[in-house]
């Protein structure tokens, strides 16, 4: 399946992209989206514990399933306001 | 002759200075009697702990999901507070410099004994756990991104 | 370089609009970040067991005596919230339509959570008890001048 | 002793003028202002009981002495904002 991965904050600076489209075995959850990141951008590494990812603009944890076609987040806590 | 009760909304992220007058308006009916307002302020030097200047703010958002979650917030506000009549939440990014307008919440009602107030304050609480912005700071000691520590749970 | 630490107090009666932008610029400090703002609107309908409809609103004031109490509110609030920057408090006076503000209170701080809101709040709470003013509404069902209810007692 | 009495919103429309010099026995109280007041104009009568009176700009009470020379408010309780 096909998504795309947007980076933002920290997490674009790591990765010095803003977005990839990726194909990834159907059924793969946040959690494994999150190590497969973990192992093409090893500087993610560290952030990957404390990262905020969002699916189709919801917020996503690590048990969720990604669907097909999904636009997926990752970023810091959020610092606003 | 009894008003309309379509209640007005704003969302909004803007790279452009707010026109905080123009913004109530559109949240004031003829019924509304009390506007209570936040806004967050660029500040310019921080004292405290970790005491320093700053020169900029260079606001970043994830704009579809932000522009979401802010009508939620002004869901969220609606359920708890169901007299409040007019809800604004807008927020600025790109770069902003000390004395800036960043953030502005605007709560209205018929009476000022509504809970415009708690709702004014709980919109900004809110913004800042759930709404996709971020901030990297420029200036003297602590340059880089501001990292929040709000972690949403399920259905947040 | 610390900046000064006078803090912004503005007190006004006017006959004017207000422009919230230029005073809550006025109240802001370089250390300033947060700012709680109510403000009163002429309502054009009032529902609720005296449901009427308002045309205009004079508000009329003893000036000097309404200036000296604007001023001890302010005290008032820097005492209960030290931690508060600016204080702005703005009445207006004179014929209002629907939709105009009448009354401005802003409080100013580093951060949100110094009481700023809850400084607002008592700004105006205080304001509706002890500051001489009067409105005379004409309208539809209960014309004439507003009384309040709040009787000071002496040191007030 | 001389004062100047100042009549606001229902005061005002009650005696028909905005302010009033009046010379006054030394040592008369606001209480004794208020009997003044209501038998002047007697309109005030009713008023007499909830009104407001401010001794030089601060709040006056019953028992308190008026200067000579004071500027005395007379007013219903407030209703700005």
């Amino acid at each position: 399946m096909k998504i795309t991965v947007l980076f933002f904050a920290t997490l674009r600076d790591y990765t010095g992209v803003k977005s990839v489209e990726l194909d990834l075995a159907p059924g793969t959850t946040v959690q494994g989206l999150k190590r497969y990141l973990a192992k093409t951008y090893p500087k993610l590494t560290e952030s990957m514990k404390t990262v905020l990812v969002a699916v189709n603009r919801e917020f996503g944890f690590d048990e969720n399933i990604i669907p097909d076609d999904s636009e997926v987040a990752i970023f810091p806590p959020v610092s606003g306001g | 002759m009894m008003p309309s009760q379509s209640f007005p909304t704003i969302v909004s992220i803007t790279e452009d200075e707010f026109d905080m007058d123009a913004l109530l308006a559109m949240v004031t009916l003829p019924t509304t009697g009390a506007a209570a307002i936040f806004t967050g302020i660029v500040r310019g030097f921080t004292s405290g702990e970790e005491s320093h200047e700053t020169s900029y703010l260079e606001y970043e958002t994830y704009r579809p999901m932000a522009e979401a979650k802010m009508r939620q917030i002004t869901d969220e506000i609606r359920v708890r507070w169901p007299t409040v009549e007019g809800v604004a939440i807008v927020q600025r990014v790109g770069r902003l410099y000390p004395g800036a307008l960043s953030v502005l919440v605007i709560c209205t009602a018929a009476h000022r004994d509504t809970g415009i107030f708690d709702a004014a304050r709980y919109g900004i609480d809110r913004l800042k756990e759930i709404v996709p912005v971020w901030k990297k700071e420029t200036g003297t000691g602590r340059d880089g991104w501001v990292e929040g520590s709000y972690i949403p749970r399920p259905g947040e």
